[in-house]
């Protein structure tokens, strides 16, 4: 475990009225892909994916579901907050002309890999998807890179109504992608899945979620059937390898109890 | 003519081929997780601590780390003991040769009964009675370890209804331990398994200005424990004649070989999970065969015991 | 418009330059050892613990090295209480504004009174009775912290006898180590200092086959009982009024402050000597100094509490 | 504290009837004037210098006295010690034009000090004195190193009788030394400590034993007044200008229990 920090918020940014990027003056030093486990010592410890680090600083980028984030929202720049991390695997940075899929409050993570990415020099096409505007995040960040950015949501605010998957699709069969990183909704990504098995020899690699509660390997409670691997450590990024060993992926994951709970 | 080093021994009647095992509350949480320890060299698995109802436990911060060890209040999450032994029969399905404990954890000597009946119904090969859980006090007083009576009441009930046989996990927060462990042995443990997390402590931030832990305090597992179980396991193997679980800050295969001299027969690894990673099975393998060989000795059992207690001048 | 950052506190009613202070059986065994210490930054010294009669301790090793601490089966060894007040004697002759702690052992509570009157007779400051040795124990039995009915025992007779003011030096070694903090207050205790080492604990040469303390046990110090000291402070500052002098596991001056955060008025440092050498005391004054500024603090004083065990929510 | 090590004694030099010299096999990468914790841990753990100390291998050399060391005198090669160490504080080197003085079984160490020195290419004299010739060590090994060298008894069983402090004190007026090592019973040093005052700027370094029991700098039974020094830490090599300053040298140490014992 990295040591435990806490420090001021440094700054918030206000992607949509349910998004937030919360930013810290710190030399996280994570690699894309990988995430901190964020409290405030009163409300619950939570993981969440770096959106952006530098060295002067970083971000998470954060959607408002339930008790423990409602909380965050009500902070404000200057107050503290303690975290620990970054903790996991990160994505491999391998391939040269690249897909990057995303999906709602999941996409953050892939602008900092994209922005390695094409610091390594590959060539990028992002496609981000959400189901309404409000979780559609990061568009300007990725317009901004200069690079070939498709955007859609399945209520059609941009004209066409769809998935990032749908988009995936059609740029596959059109282009020579030599990697796929995908990060998104666990049913989007089994989409990606499906669709990514008609392209046998394509590697890529899927940033997935699961309930964490001491995210350093140990309780058990992250694992994936039938692997027994531990997304706080071995992933929560996976290699298409992986990913296609699992046979929970897509239809269950464990509750905080550790109780199996099915995907609708 | 030098036979070839096994790791191998038995306990209670079942083979293992490593002395390794997996203490209850480290990734004994579902049937892969399970696999995944075994077959980075663990030999045995216990179970998270089951109870009768599912429990979320305690919310984050749940972990801490300190110079030496961790701090812990899970505060006994767990699927409860219908889906935490459809866990064990999943994984008992998928490698059958490998012993499994199921640790449980009740309150009552009725409930304990009760939990014994569902774990006599699965394929666990052990049941083991968490008897000191330190997360907990708030809700449930203190460990149940620290009365000879609870002790006695709640290891004869469950040996009444338990075919297979049962394992008593002792707390070092006694001042009797060893007492503890004549009186478990005394009401028919088949087993003992010491010890479990130490304290409780608590670590602060001192710029929020409160306790890291949300439960404030929590047990305190790793390196910084091992002086203080191998005590507690001499001093138990000094006065009991079952086998014993000696668990607590063992990271290396010295570590293991210290804790086997030390009277156990089986060594829990813990907490090193996080600080060694998942290899720490294979290393810790690694350094008892090497110890070993260098001692010309062929297997686990050849390593001497350190003089008992009374034994000594 | 600020005020210079000072670490000065009073105690008892007397003044101190830094709140840090040499705990019983660290260097303050000569009248030149205590002023070294206090040379290097210290605040108040602490001697050797006494005894009626002189003891050389147990034959070696009575240390032993291990991640994240140290043992230690020194046995309570001391030049007598006659001695033992002349080295302090000679100390307060050299440095007559330093406050320093007569630490006394006895197993009887006459012999504690009787001790008190030496110490009374000297130019001691305060008297630190020290209940929780856990090193004589198969001399002794168990320490005498553990029961409320000597603590009281003791402290009564001993507040009888002693115009200057009384610690009791309680051990973590016992389930309710608040309750005992409680009943020394009651019996009359001005001040409360914790935790004496923890455990005992054990280590084991795998080659000798043999404990590597001659006593085979020792009590466990060091950072790694930092969690279950913070811990023992706060739940005792929670319930008794008196002030606690909080050791254990203290090595930076971020962990001074997590002691005063969790209730100690001052905070010793013992084992850090060795791990971090003499310049400790220094470096220790000045990671709190540094804390103070970071929060606009200029005085110990400031740094707030956590709140109270029964005035949390 | 470094980490103990237990090892097999790998030969034992008798030196004479009642001093051995005990080698181990062991990297030990001491400094000249340290010391090691030596036990079988059966019979007490005591303090020893450093009288060899090369890559492959370092001796310890001992003087048969009380219970440990009689108990030690019954080990054979290849019977299990157990050491910490090396500890303390060591000879500074410094000097080019050096006197080494040495009395009894507090010799040894000055030899592994002589061996050091001669590498960096300073001229050595060596005087080794000693009550009878049972307490004369090290004679041949430091004849071997090709310098002056001189040896006496009380007894005078080198023709003449005296001591190294004699010795020294005729070597001292005839000769422009610029450093002056001493080891030896502290009585004697003593003397050497008067005869030094005479050579007011001439820099000296004494090798001081006092009861040890931890050596890690804690229990505090080795401080020397009035300084408070560690003889374990800060010692047991003192430079002059801290020698001249203690007032317990030569007139009292303190014993297991911390109890002034005031030498004869
Ligand atoms: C590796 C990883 C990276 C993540 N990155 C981000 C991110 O960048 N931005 C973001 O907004 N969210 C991220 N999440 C999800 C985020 O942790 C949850 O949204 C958050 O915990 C919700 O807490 P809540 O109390 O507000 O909502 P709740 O009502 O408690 O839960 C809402 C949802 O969050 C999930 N969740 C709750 N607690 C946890 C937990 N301890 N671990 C995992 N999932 C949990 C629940 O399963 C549920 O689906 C990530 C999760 C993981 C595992
Ligand atoms: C830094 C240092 C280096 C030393 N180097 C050597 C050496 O190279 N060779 C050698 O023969 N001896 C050396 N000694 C002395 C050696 O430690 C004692 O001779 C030995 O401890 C005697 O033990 P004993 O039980 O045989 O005798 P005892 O009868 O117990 O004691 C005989 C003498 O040794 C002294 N002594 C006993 N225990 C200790 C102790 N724990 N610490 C210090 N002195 C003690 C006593 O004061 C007494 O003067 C050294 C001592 C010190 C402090
Ligand atoms: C995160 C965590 C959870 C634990 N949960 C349980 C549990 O449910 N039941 C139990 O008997 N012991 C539990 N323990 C205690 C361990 O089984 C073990 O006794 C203790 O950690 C000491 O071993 P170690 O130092 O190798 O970790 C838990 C320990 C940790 C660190
Ligand atoms: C070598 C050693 C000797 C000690 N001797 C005594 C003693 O005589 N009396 C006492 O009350 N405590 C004694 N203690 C306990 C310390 O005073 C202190 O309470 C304990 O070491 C915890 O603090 P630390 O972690 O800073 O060392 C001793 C500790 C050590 C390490
Ligand atoms: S969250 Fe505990 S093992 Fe991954
Ligand atoms: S021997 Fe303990 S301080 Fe030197």
């Amino acid at each position: 475990m990295s040591r435990r920090n806490t420090i001021a918020i440094a700054r918030i940014v206000e992607e949509t009225p349910t998004i937030r990027t919360f930013y810290f003056d710190y030399d996280l030093q994570a690699k894309p892909g990988q995430f901190i486990m964020l409290t405030d010592l009163a409300n619950g410890e939570k993981p969440f994916s770096i959106s952006e680090c530098e060295s002067d600083q970083f971000g998470v980028t954060i959607k408002k579901l339930g008790k423990f984030t409602s909380n965050l929202f009500e902070k404000q720049a200057g107050d503290l907050l303690s975290f620990r991390g970054a903790y996991g695997s990160s994505f491999s940075l391998k391939g040269n002309n690249i897909l990057l899929t995303g999906g709602g409050y999941a996409t953050p993570p892939l602008y900092y890999l994209c922005k390695e990415l094409l610091r390594k020099g590959a060539q990028v096409t992002v496609v981000n998807g959400a189901r309404t505007r409000d979780d559609l995040v990061f568009c300007e960040r990725f317009e901004n890179l200069g690079l070939e950015y498709k955007k859609i949501t399945d209520a059609g605010c941009f004209g066409r109504a769809g998935t990032s998957v749908d988009i995936a699709r059609e740029l596959l069969s059109n282009n020579d992608y030599d990697m796929v990183y995908v990060s998104g909704p666990e049913l989007m990504m089994k989409a990606m899945r499906e669709l990514l098995q008609s392209y046998p020899g394509l590697n890529y690699e899927f940033l997935f979620e699961r309930y964490m509660k001491c995210a350093i390997g140990i309780c058990g409670n992250c694992t994936m059937d039938p692997l027994g691997i531990r997304l706080c450590v071995e992933g929560p990024v996976l290699a298409g390898h992986q990913v296609e060993k699992l046979t929970e992926f897509g239809e269950y994951h464990r509750n905080a109890a550790g109780k199996k709970e099915y995907f609708k | 003519m030098k036979g070839k080093i096994s790791l191998s021994t038995e306990f209670l009647g079942k083979k293992t081929k490593s002395p390794l095992v997996l203490p209850a509350g480290i990734m004994g949480m579902t049937w892969s997780g399970m696999r995944y320890v075994i077959e980075n060299g663990c030999g045995i698995i216990t179970s998270k601590s089951l109870t009768l109802e599912s429990r979320s436990g305690h919310p984050g911060p749940v972990v801490a780390e300190f110079a030496g060890g961790l701090l812990n209040c899970m505060g006994l999450c767990n699927p409860g003991i219908i889906d935490g032994l459809a866990e064990i029969n999943d994984f008992k399905k998928l490698m059958p040769e490998i012993p499994v404990i199921a640790s449980v954890f009740a309150t009552t000597a009725e409930d304990f009964a009760e939990l014994s009946r569902y774990v006599n119904d699965s394929k666990s090969d052990f049941l083991e009675l968490n008897l000191s859980c330190p997360n907990v006090m708030d809700e449930f007083g203190l460990p149940l370890a620290g009365s000879k009576e609870q002790v006695t009441d709640i290891v004869k009930l469950v040996k009444k209804v338990s075919k297979i046989p049962v394992i008593a996990k002792l707390s070092p927060n006694v001042t009797n331990l060893s007492e503890i462990a004549v009186t478990a042995e005394a009401a028919g443990a088949d087993a003992l398994c010491m010890i479990n997390t130490l304290g409780p402590g608590m670590l602060v931030d001192i710029d929020l200005v409160k306790p890291v832990l949300s439960n404030r305090t929590g047990g305190v597992s790793g390196v910084c424990v091992k002086p203080i179980a191998l005590r507690a396991v001499y001093e138990s193997y000094s006065r009991v004649t079952i086998p014993i679980i000696g668990t607590g800050g063992i990271a290396s295969g010295s570590d293991a070989v210290e804790m086997l001299m030390s009277g156990a027969s089986l060594v829990g690894v813990g907490s090193a999970v996080y600080a060694g990673g998942i290899e720490v099975f294979n290393i810790i393998n690694q350094g008892i065969a090497e110890y070993l060989k260098k001692h010309n000795y062929t297997n686990i059992g050849q390593i001497p015991r350190l003089e008992k207690l009374h034994e000594q001048a």
